[in-house]
Formats: C-alpha cells, structure tokens, sequence
C-alpha cells in the first residue's frame, strides 16, 4: 500500500478552481516531485495536504487513514511535516528552540510539570535537547543553537526549517522550493541531505522546485501540474521526453 | 413615534462619532496606528474655534478654517516629533507614543485653558425641523452632522481613490517597503495623511461641541475611544466602514439606553460590538486579509 | 558555585538576575526602612508597585510571548479585586485574617480565570486590533456592570440587584457589599509589602517557567509565526486560552493585592486608562522582556510621586507625559538604538584605551 | 467595639482640652458662640480686626488633597483657590499663620493616599480631598495616623463613619438628598418627578438614594428615573425621550453642572421643557464661559453658596477670586475658603501652639473643638454652622431659582 494516496482533489476559490481532479500516489521512501509553471497549483497542493485549505472535492489518504479536511495540527500530528516557500521559522526564538518546538508532539509533559520543574521537565527536556542537537548536527547547525532564526543565513535558515519539520517525526515531508536562493554547491549538498534525511528517517519527500537539475536529479516520480490539472506523471526521464510537458512547461520558458 | 425619535437620537449621536472615526481611519488606515491622541487633537481644535467664534464672534467658517490649519499644523508636528522616529519600531511602541501625546495636550490645555468648562455656541444655526405636528424634531446638527460626515466619506474615498497621492496612501497602508521601492516618498506620504486626519479632527471638534456643548480639556478622550471602536466595528482602513461604524454605534447605544437600561448602556453596547466581531471577524465592510502560505 | 554558574544555560542565568533584582529590591528596602531612610510617600507605594508589577509580568505573557493585544487587563484585576474582596468582606471576623486573605486571593485568580477563558474565547476568532477592540470592550462591559452592581448579604443569603441597594431587601442584620458606584468601602487593609514581594516571585516564578517549558515554546512559536506553529502540531487553541488563562489568573490575584491596600474599592478604577497604563508598563520595558516590565512598571508607578518633590504640582502630569514620549523614542526609536551602540562602544573604547597605558589590562579587552 | 471605645476616648478628651483650653488661653478671636457676629464673619474679620491675633500661635501646615489635573481637576482646583484666599486673608491676621501645600491626586484614592503620604511628615492637619472615594481612602490613613482632616466637598457619609478625626465643610448626601425631597414637597414644586444621575458616581448616586428613600416616606410621586455612566457622557437623548414621554414636570438632577449644561441643552434641542431642581454640585453652572442663560432660566437647586449674594463677605470673597483667577467661585471654592476658617477658629479656640504641638496633639485639640457644641462659624456657606461627633456638619441649604442669570433666593 502507498504511504499517501490522493484521488480526485480539488479546490476552487470563489469560481476559479485552483486545483482540478488531482490524483497522486507516493510510495513509502519515495523522492516525489511536484513541477509546473508558476501559478500551476503546486503550493495549494502541499496547503490541501497539511490542512491549511480544505479541498472542496477528492481525498486525502495517509498510510491507510483519510485525513481530508483536518486542522494542520492534527494532521501534523498524522505524519505530514512541511517547509514554506517563504521561511517560516519562530525568527525571535534560538535555533535550538526552533527545533524543540517542533519535538513539541513527541516529547510530552503537562504545564503544572514544567511550571513546578518537576523531575519529569528534567528528564524530557534533557530528552528533547539531545534529539533536537542531533537533528542540528545533522544539518550543521550546531554550532548556531544559541543564535535567533533570524540571525541564520538564508541557506541555513532553510534548513533549519527541514529539521523543523522533522522534529515532528513525519512519516511524509514536504519541501517547498528547498534549493531557492542557493548556489550550485549549496544545492548540491541538499540534494545529499535530503537523501540522507530520507534513508535515515525512512520517510517519504514530497517536493516542489523550480530548479530542473535539482528535480531530475534527486526524484525518483514526478508529476507535472499546469492550471491545476495533472499535466504529466512518470519518472524524470519519461517527463523529460514527453511531449505535453515539453510544449507547455518547458517550451513556456522561452 | 418615540421609536423615531430614539432613533434620530442614536443618529444624531451617531453622526458624531462617524465623523470622529472618518479623520481617526485616515490615520489608522494607512499609517496603520492607533492614534490615541487623535481625540485630543479634536479637543484641540474645539478650543480654537470655541476663541475665534464663539468668544471671538468670528465667522464660523472662517473659525473652522483657522482650526483646521491649527489641528493640521499640530498633528503634522505630533507625527514628526514623536511619530516617526519610531516608524521602524514594533507597533506598539507609537500606541504607547501616542497615549503619551494624548496625555501631553489634554496637561497642555488643562494649564493653557484651565480646567473650567465651556459652553460651546452651535456653529450651525439651522433650525430643527418638525415633524408629524411637532412630534418629531429632528434637531439641525444632526442633520448638518450627517450632511458633513458624506461629503468628507465620499471626498476621502475620491482622494485615495481617484488621485496621485491618495493611491500612494493606498500603496504604502498596503506595503510599506514595496512603496518605497517604487518611488513613493513615505515619510512625506503619512505626513500627508496626519495632516488631511488632523485638518479633519478640528472640523469634528466644531460639530462634536455643536452638537454637546461642555468643552474642557478632557473633551476628547472619550469621543476618541468610542471613534476608534467605530472605526474597527466598521472595518480597519475602510472609509464608508467608519461611517457605518460610527452611525450604527450610536444607534445601538442609543437604543439600548431607550430600551434595555440606562444603568448598563456602556455594556450592552460593548456587548453587541463583541457578539458582531464574532459573526464578522473583520468589522462590518473590512476586507478579510488573506495570509499568503 | 561559580562554575556552575557559568555552564549553566543563558535563560536559566538572565532568569537568576531577575529573581535577584527582585530580592535585592526587597531587602533593600527592609535596610533602608530599618535605617529609617524611606519617606512615607515611597513607604506607601510599595504594595501597588507590587501589584503592578505582577500586572504587568501577566500582560506580558499575552502581549510579549503570545503576541497579541489586549486593553482590558484591568478588567481582570478589576474581577479578582471585587470577588476576593467581596469574600473577605463577607468572612470578616469569621475566619481568621490570613485564611481570609489567602482564601481571597484564590477566589481572585479563579474568577478572574473564568473571565479569561470567557474572552480567550473570542481570541481565536479574531486577530490584530480587532482582538484589541474586543478586550477594550470587555474591560469597559466591566467597569459598567460592576458600577451598577448591588450585592448584599444577610441571614438568608446572597442578593443581587443592579438597580439600587434598596432593591437588595435585605433584613435588618443584613449589609451591603458592592455598593454599586460605591463600590466596597471600609475594607479592612491586609496587604503587605511583603506578602505583594511573595506574589510577585510566585508570578515570576509561574512565567518564566512557562515560558521556559514546553508550554511556553509553544506559545512563543505561535507569536513568532501562527501557520508554522499550526503545521508542526501545536494546538493554537489550547495554548492561546492557555496563556491568556494565566495572565488573567495573575491579573486576578494582582487585583486582590491592590483592593486590600486601600480602604474603598470602586469599579471606575479599573477602566481603560489603568489597562493602557499597564501595557504601557509592558511596551516601554520591552515585549517579551520580563526584567523589562519589572522595572518599567516599577519605575513609572514611583515617577509622578517623585516629580511631586520638584514642587510644580500642576505641571507634574505635563511633565509625566514628555518623559514617557523620551523614554518611548529612546528605548524604541531605531535611530536611539543605533546611537545608544554606538556610545557603549566608544565608551567601551575608551575604556579600552585608557586600560591599557596602565599595564593592568591583559590587552585582549579592545575587540 | 473598637468604635465606640475611641468615640468615648474622643469624647473624654474633648472634655478635658475644652477645659484646657478655656483655662489656659484668653477669649479666642474665633466663634466660640459669645464671640460677635461681626467678629464671626470671616471676610469682615480680615480688614477690620487685622491687628488681632488668636489664641493659637506659629505655622500651621495644613496639607491639601484634590485634583489639580484629570477629568475633574476643575472641583480640585476650585476647592484649593477658594481655600487660596483665605490662608492670604489668615496671614495677614498676623497671628496663627497657614501653610497650605496642596497635593494633586488626580481624583484617584491610589493617587490620593500617595499625596498624603507626601504631605504627612511635614502637614500638622490635612484638607481635603475633593471627591468621595478618594477621600474614604485618605481618611481611613489620617485616622489611624491621627491627623485632623477637614473636607470642603466630599460628602458621603462614607468619608466620616466610624472616623472621629474627620470632618465636613459640605452637607451629607443623604441630608441633602432628603431635604430636596422635603424641600420639592413642601413648595409643590412638582406632580410628577423624574430623575437623572449618574450612576457612576458615588455623590451622584448617594443623592439619588436619599432622595428616592424620602420620597417614598413622604409620597412624592417619582415616575421616572434615567442614569448615565459617566459626566463626560454627551449624548442624553434617550433619557430626556424616557422622561418626556412620562411626562415628567420636575426634573431632579443630583449631578454636577458640566454634564447639567448638556442636558438642559439638548433637552431644549428636543423640545423638553420641565422644571429642573439641582443640588450643591449644580452651583457653578453661572459661571461657565459661553453659556446661554436662557438655558438655566428658572432652574433651582440647593446651594450653601451664592456668589451674586451682596453682604459684605461674598462680595468681598468673589473679588479676591476673580481678581487671583479669572472667574467666578462656586460652591466648592467657597466650602474651601471657609473650611480654612473654620480651621482657623478652631485652632484658636483650641488655642493651638502649632509650632511646637504634635499633629496628634493638635488631632485630639481640634477633634474637641469642633464637637464642643458651642464652637460654630459663620462663613459664605452659612451661618451658625457646627458640626457633630461623627463629623457632619450641619447647616441650612438654601435653595435657590435662577431669574436672569442670577440666582434669586426662593
């Protein structure tokens, strides 16, 4: 069985239908990607699949259980973890904070225990540091735990917020633009993480980009969206020859 | 018929505060603050046509005038002085400006006027009218109140509609960094703004001590709070939603005074105000922001 | 000890000094008066500094770490003031004082509480100065009931009228409450310095390690950015009432502390003005600072009785409102923030180089 | 328990100082009752008898409390002017001489007790403060403290129940909302009876309920009764049509003048003509620049205090006023002027030393001679005025009808 299977979403705002009768299958461990032209869709896809916007038709099933139509919290709490296209981290709080915040879920303890400082606030905060310093390690942030977001570089901003999103422990992660704004090597060396994280974590990405390279490169399955309709589906060479997609997307560049 | 005339009441008083909220939705619109010491600055601008006109025997509107250039001449200072150094600062930081200066004028004119309250003389000496045989009056502020209150709704929604510098508020009430990218002077802009919202405030300060004659230095607090809960109930950055704001609070207190209590008037305004914000988030005609995700 | 201090984690140590500045204000201020070097002015505003402090730590909590406005504080202290009162009233001579006391300050924070949730309600559908308006018009909602409020007590129980205190019918053994623009009158006073410095720490200690605890990241996550806070699994709703639960709790016990300084208690004490002078407290101290709204309040409770010393009664108020505009644009101003740099790094400059001519330094200081 | 002991404690100690007093001083230049009725009034006293000095010697530091800025700055002020012109008047007696430091308190009891914190290591005796709850919370502090306090205007009975040390220059509400009714009745002035006040205010109110509570005993017919939460309230639309439409003839206004003016104002504006009766706080009302007279004309209230009366001493006070601040005094200033005579006589009769007396001293002096029942003053709020042991004073309101923008005694 898929990890996340989608059948018929759609979603209209007012009378323009945003997102017509879109199916996606990913499979566990799967590298997917999401392209098309800008204003194709594809962030209203990822903003129906965490709860953001509630599709207005079709279904959301994550590893065997519909979650259409709940609140980005619970459906956080399903296994659907995200990034934003423009970076949304807590920029006032420390980058250490950033991704303790997001262990919110998984390491738990009532208010009175950490306003009392009970032993158990000890012992679960200890527990959070220590996963939240290995997920930073990981991206290389450890060495910045103490800074606010908003003193991070831009490329490290951004990966700050993929560890965000894993903090969470999601079985499904959602990357939206993850190379924007990087150079070729910066790029590159995302490309290797990202397939760490997946290896590591065992969990499925899902991804959108613009940049082509980065897409073939890394995804395994591709789907193409244009106006909100599924253009094309298949593996990167398969959409690299097809000729809808080459007319409409890449051809559209010129 | 007394129905009728409870409503005319809550017109009356209504207008008054439209006419406040519409120079305070400048303001709050575009500079997007809370100017609380806009109601001062009306305060302000009653005392100055209250010595042109009324112990002065001036020419109303010239009076009006004088105070206009006065208020406009003050809120333009206000907003250099104390306002904009902080434009870059957390919001907050200008709300709480803001109540500084409003403390510092209703002191300044407290030591400047004294504390001794005056009898406003109406600058409107239209007499009421009469109704169903003298049943129904309804008095000549109201009507000059409501008169004001649409022409300067539909001039400020000409103004930033339809001019250069109107669509430049526009643009910086929206986005203030994209404003300044494209050219557009900011600082000049919402000075521009306090000075159409100040000019606008001298002119509420005439009506509003027409229509209530006792003026003392703490005139304009209260007026000003129940602008800005206008101004908000109508929808934030709307102009008609001030108007609307601003009349339909002073129905609802009106009527509730007719005919729920006296005693707890203030509350059941409020109340309503609250259960209306729950049914509609955004004030009466405010748009609903849309967060881009 | 000193070691450990240092390992010890930056909050848990900016923590320990706001703790300390507290303390030291309390045992200074028992030396000082001891020594007989306190006027009787400052002597009787130790208890509301107490208490605005208190309200403005709990403000801060919505407004610093939650990130939204509210101008109805006072109404909250206003719902702990005249239910804690209102009971101590009612027991006086029954129970002994300091249950009477601590049984106040309970049914403060837990009526206050109610209100909290009662308009944390409406907090999650609105937002901006839309929630503001809201918070504003339940401060004022009351301000006004209270005012009209007739509560009386006799052998047959509680009455309750908002007419008039006639309307109570009580019996002959029977007395008035809340009398309605009245208020409370001839409380017995039973705050104490310091009881307000024991409220004060236990609300220091309740926030911080709120804010310091899981709870806490939650609702400064929600501040900093709602949509990420959602999409990592935090329950807006639950931590938004959570935080203004709270401030209103403290806000409730805050007003039981300042009713039972004072002989009379009336419902216009707590209108608009006193919400916007505690967030006032709260914005010139710093959002989210807690040491900062410590002191501001501190600070500005004790300025216009200072200025009464310089003898210009009149102007005393003209001159309370240019300082606050100062304070406002140094502490805020972009422009004062760079120039205040600037001076400490030449000051530090300075230092620096006059440090080193005397060979005492290790040459390293000048960075 | 505590209560009654420290009433007989006072009354004891009013007993032996009287004697003191008498034994140990020469006939005092106040109102001991033998004194002449020339002597007795306050504003003759000082040029006349310039020359004579009391009983009572050195500085007194009297320390007042009111407010001098906030919404009500204008009672405040009024209270410490009137208060102004009798300390001048005082000093130049060349006697017992009068500090007065006046404390602003904004009108708020936190404020006010913060005053008098400031002024109570240096006051001997404390006046004010101007409005109620403040002046609960300032005497609740002087009776522990045992400082003698005089207030010019607040007038609950809150402010001295239970308070041996503190005293009022203004009627009780509940008095005089009682002698409004009797008043209201006895001259048929009205069928039936409407009434608007403020409900948010505890002068206001505590008339209201007086007034209401006589009524019924006597059978006044009250139809109708509107409030309002706040003086600086401007619309009363709605109540004015709620009074209207019971057709009310005499409207009962236990308020204070500013939101008065509005009223009479916008009750013309709609057409509402009844008869208006205020109280003490409707004094004023003559004096506020700009006003229309035709407004006012024919409305009556009780007042202590006619500033267009022609004996010697109004005039004589209201031109030291106009001429030191620009305006007309009303009843508040003139509660103040003659609070600071009372003061005056008492501390003479008492035969005060107050350079060298204690406050507590000077407290326990005063206490017995304001309760002495033989000490009265005669001042421009009335005459043979005395006080009883819990502190009230007792003089006649007169009530008054405004004819020509002047008030005209009824």
């Amino acid at each position: 069985m898929a990890l996340l299977e989608v059948s018929n979403l759609g979603i209209a705002f007012g009378g323009l239908q945003a997102v017509d009768k879109l199916d996606l299958r990913i499979e566990q461990g799967q590298l997917y990607g999401l392209i098309g032209p800008n204003g194709a869709g594809k962030t209203t896809v990822f903003n129906m699949l965490t709860g953001v916007y509630k599709p207005t038709e079709g279904n959301i099933v994550l590893d065997g259980r519909d979650i259409t139509g709940l609140p980005p919290a619970r459906i956080s709490q399903a296994g659907i973890a995200r990034t934003f296209q423009n970076i949304r981290l807590f920029d006032k709080m420390s980058v250490l904070d950033n991704v303790k915040v997001g262990l919110h879920n998984r390491y738990k303890y009532n208010m009175l225990t950490g306003i009392l400082r009970l032993p158990a606030y000890r012992e679960k905060e200890h527990e959070m540091n220590r996963e939240a310093r290995k997920l930073l390690k990981i991206f290389e942030l450890d060495k910045e735990e103490k800074l606010t977001a908003s003193q991070l570089p831009y490329g490290k901003q951004r990966k700050l917020e993929i560890a965000r999103a894993l903090a969470t422990n999601p079985k499904l992660l959602l990357l939206d633009e993850p190379a924007a704004g990087m150079n070729p090597n910066e790029t590159a060396e995302l490309m290797n993480t990202i397939k760490f994280v997946r290896d590591t974590f065992h969990i499925s990405v899902l991804l959108i980009e613009h940049d082509m390279s980065f897409v073939m490169g890394i995804c395994e399955y591709i789907t193409v969206l244009n106006y909100g309709r599924e253009l094309a589906r298949g593996t990167g060479k398969e959409i690299r020859n097809n000729p809808n997609v080459i007319a409409a997307y890449l051809g559209g560049d010129d | 018929m007394q129905f009728l005339s409870n409503l005319i009441g809550g017109v009356s008083l209504g207008s008054v505060y439209a006419l406040i909220a519409l120079g305070y939705t400048m303001v709050y619109g575009i500079a997007r603050m809370l100017n609380f010491a806009h109601g001062d600055v009306i305060m302000v601008g009653a005392y100055v046509v209250f010595f042109a006109f009324c112990s002065g025997g001036m020419n109303p509107l010239l009076a009006i005038l004088i105070a206009m250039a006065v208020c406009t001449l003050l809120g333009v200072t206000i907003e250099r002085i104390a306002y904009r150094p902080l434009r870059e600062a957390p919001s907050l930081a200008v709300l709480i400006t803001a109540i500084g200066v409003s403390y510092l004028l209703q002191n300044g004119a407290l030591l400047l006027w004294s504390a001794n309250p005056r009898a406003f003389t109406s600058v409107v000496s239209i007499p009421p009218i009469s109704l169903f045989g003298g049943r129904l009056t309804i008095p000549g502020n109201t009507l000059v109140n409501v008169v004001v209150c649409l022409v300067i709704m539909v001039g400020l929604w000409l103004f930033v509609n339809r001019t250069t510098p109107g669509h430049a508020m526009q643009a910086v009430s929206e986005d203030r960094g994209a404003a300044q990218l494209m050219g557009i002077n900011v600082n000049a802009t919402i000075s521009l703004t306090f000075a159409i919202g100040s000019a606008l405030a001298a002119v509420a300060g005439a009506l509003l001590c027409s229509s209530y004659p006792m003026l003392q230095p703490t005139t304009g607090a209260m007026p000003g709070i129940k602008a800005f809960t206008a101004a908000v109930f109508g929808g934030i950055g709307s102009i008609p939603g001030a108007l609307l704001g601003g009349i339909l609070l002073g129905v609802i207190e009106n009527l509730s005074k007719a005919y729920i209590s006296t005693q707890i008037s203030d509350a059941i305004v409020f109340l309503v105000l609250i259960v209306i914000l729950l049914i509609k988030p955004t004030g009466l005609l405010g748009k609903k922001r849309v967060v881009k995700v | 000890m000193l070691q450990r201090i240092k390992t010890m984690r930056s909050s848990t140590r900016s923590n320990l000094v706001t703790y300390g500045i507290v303390l030291g204000f309390y045992a200074a201020v028992q030396l000082l008066n001891a020594a007989g070097l306190l006027s009787s002015a400052f002597i009787g505003q130790l208890v509301p500094i107490c208490a605005y402090v208190m309200l403005a730590i709990s403000l801060n909590l919505t407004v610093g770490f939650l990130g939204e406005l509210s101008l109805g504080h006072a109404g909250f202290m206003s719902i702990g003031a005249f239910s804690g009162v209102s009971f101590w009233m009612a027991t006086q001579g029954r129970i002994p004082a300091w249950l009477g006391v601590l049984c106040a300050l309970v049914i403060g924070a837990v009526c206050a509480g109610i209100f909290g949730l009662l308009i944390g309600v409406p907090v999650l559908r609105l937002e901006g100065d839309y929630l503001a308006i809201v918070t504003l018009a339940f401060g004022q909602i009351i301000v006004n009931v209270i005012n009209a409020l007739y509560i009386g007590i006799d052998a047959r129980g509680l009455h309750i009228s908002l007419k008039d205190a006639a309307s109570l019918n009580l019996a002959e053994d029977g007395k008035v409450i809340i009398n309605g623009a009245m208020g409370i009158t001839n409380i017995p006073k039973a705050s104490t310095f310091t009881l307000g410095i024991v409220l004060v720490v236990l609300t220091l200690a309740v926030v911080l390690n709120l804010i310091h605890s899981r709870a806490g990241r939650a609702i400064t996550a929600i501040r900093d950015n709602e949509i990420a806070a959602q999409s990592i699994g935090i329950n807006l709703t639950k931590y938004k009432l959570m935080a203004f639960i709270i401030s209103a709790v403290f806000a409730g016990v805050a007003g039981v502390l300042y009713a039972l300084n004072f002989t009379s208690l009336v419902s216009r004490r707590f209108d608009y003005n006193t919400s916007i002078t505690i967030l006032m407290f709260v914005v010139l101290g710093g959002m989210g600072s807690i040491r900062g709204s410590i002191i501001a309040a501190a600070a500005l409770t004790v300025l216009p009785e200072l200025m009464r010393s310089f003898g210009m009664e009149s102007y005393r108020m003209l001159i309370y409102a240019i300082v606050l505009i100062a304070m406002m644009l140094f502490n805020s101003a972009p422009a004062a923030i760079e120039w205040r740099k600037k001076t400490a790094q030449k000051l530090q400059g300075v230092w620096a180089a006059h440090k080193k001519p005397a060979g005492t330094g290790s040459g390293k200081g000048a960075a | 328990m505590k209560k009654y002991l420290s009433l007989a404690l006072a009354a004891a100690m009013a007993f032996s100082l009287a004697a003191c007093g008498a034994t140990g001083t020469s006939a005092p230049a106040g109102n001991a009752a033998d004194s002449t009725p020339a002597a007795s009034t306050p504003a003759d006293a000082a040029p006349a008898e310039g020359g004579e000095a009391g009983a009572a010697t050195g500085t007194l530091n009297v320390g007042g409390i009111g407010p001098l800025t906030g919404g009500v700055a204008v009672y405040g002020l009024a209270t410490m002017q009137g208060a102004e012109i009798a300390v001048e008047e005082i000093n130049a007696l060349g006697g017992l001489q009068f500090e007065l430091d006046f404390k602003d308190d904004t009108g708020v009891a936190e404020t006010a007790v913060n005053a008098y914190n400031t002024l109570k290591d240096s006051a001997d005796v404390i006046y004010g403060t101007t409005t109620t709850d403040p002046c609960i919370n300032v005497a609740a502090e002087t009776f522990n403290d045992r400082f003698f306090q005089l207030t010019p205007s607040a007038s609950s009975t809150a402010v001295t129940e239970g308070r041996d040390n503190v005293f009022q220059m203004c009627f009780t509400d509940p008095n005089q909302g009682a002698s409004a009714a009797d008043y209201v009745k006895d001259n048929n002035l009205g069928e039936s009876i409407g009434i608007i006040y403020n409900n948010a205010d505890a002068y206001s109110t505590g008339l209201r309920d007086a007034f209401v509570a006589r009524a019924a005993e006597i059978g006044l017919n009250v139809v109708e009764e509107q409030a309002f939460p706040d003086d600086n309230t401007p619309d009363f639309s709605a109540q004015l049509n709620a009074l209207a439409a019971a057709n009310v003839d005499l409207l009962f206004m236990p308020i204070y003048y500013t939101p008065a003016y509005n009223i009479v104002n916008q009750a013309q504006a709609q057409g509402f003509a009844p008869k208006y009766f205020g109280c003490d706080g409707m004094d004023g009302i003559l004096d506020i620049e700009g006003m229309n007279p035709d407004l006012v004309e024919g409305l009556m209230l009780m007042t202590p205090f006619n500033a267009s009366a022609t004996d010697a001493a109004t005039t004589s006070f209201v031109e030291k006023y106009q001429a030191a601040y620009d305006g007309l005094p009303n009843q508040f200033a003139a509660d103040g002027y003659d609070a600071m005579w009372a003061l005056y006589y008492a501390a003479n009769a008492a035969g005060i030393d107050a350079d060298n007396m204690s406050h507590e001293d000077i407290c326990e002096a005063l206490i017995a001679t304001f309760t002495s029942g033989d000490f009265s003053v005669d001042g421009l709020t009335g005459s043979g005025m005395t006080w009883s042991a819990k502190g009230e004073i007792s003089k006649d309101p007169v009530a008054v009808r405004i004819e020509n923008g002047v008030y005209v005694t009824m």
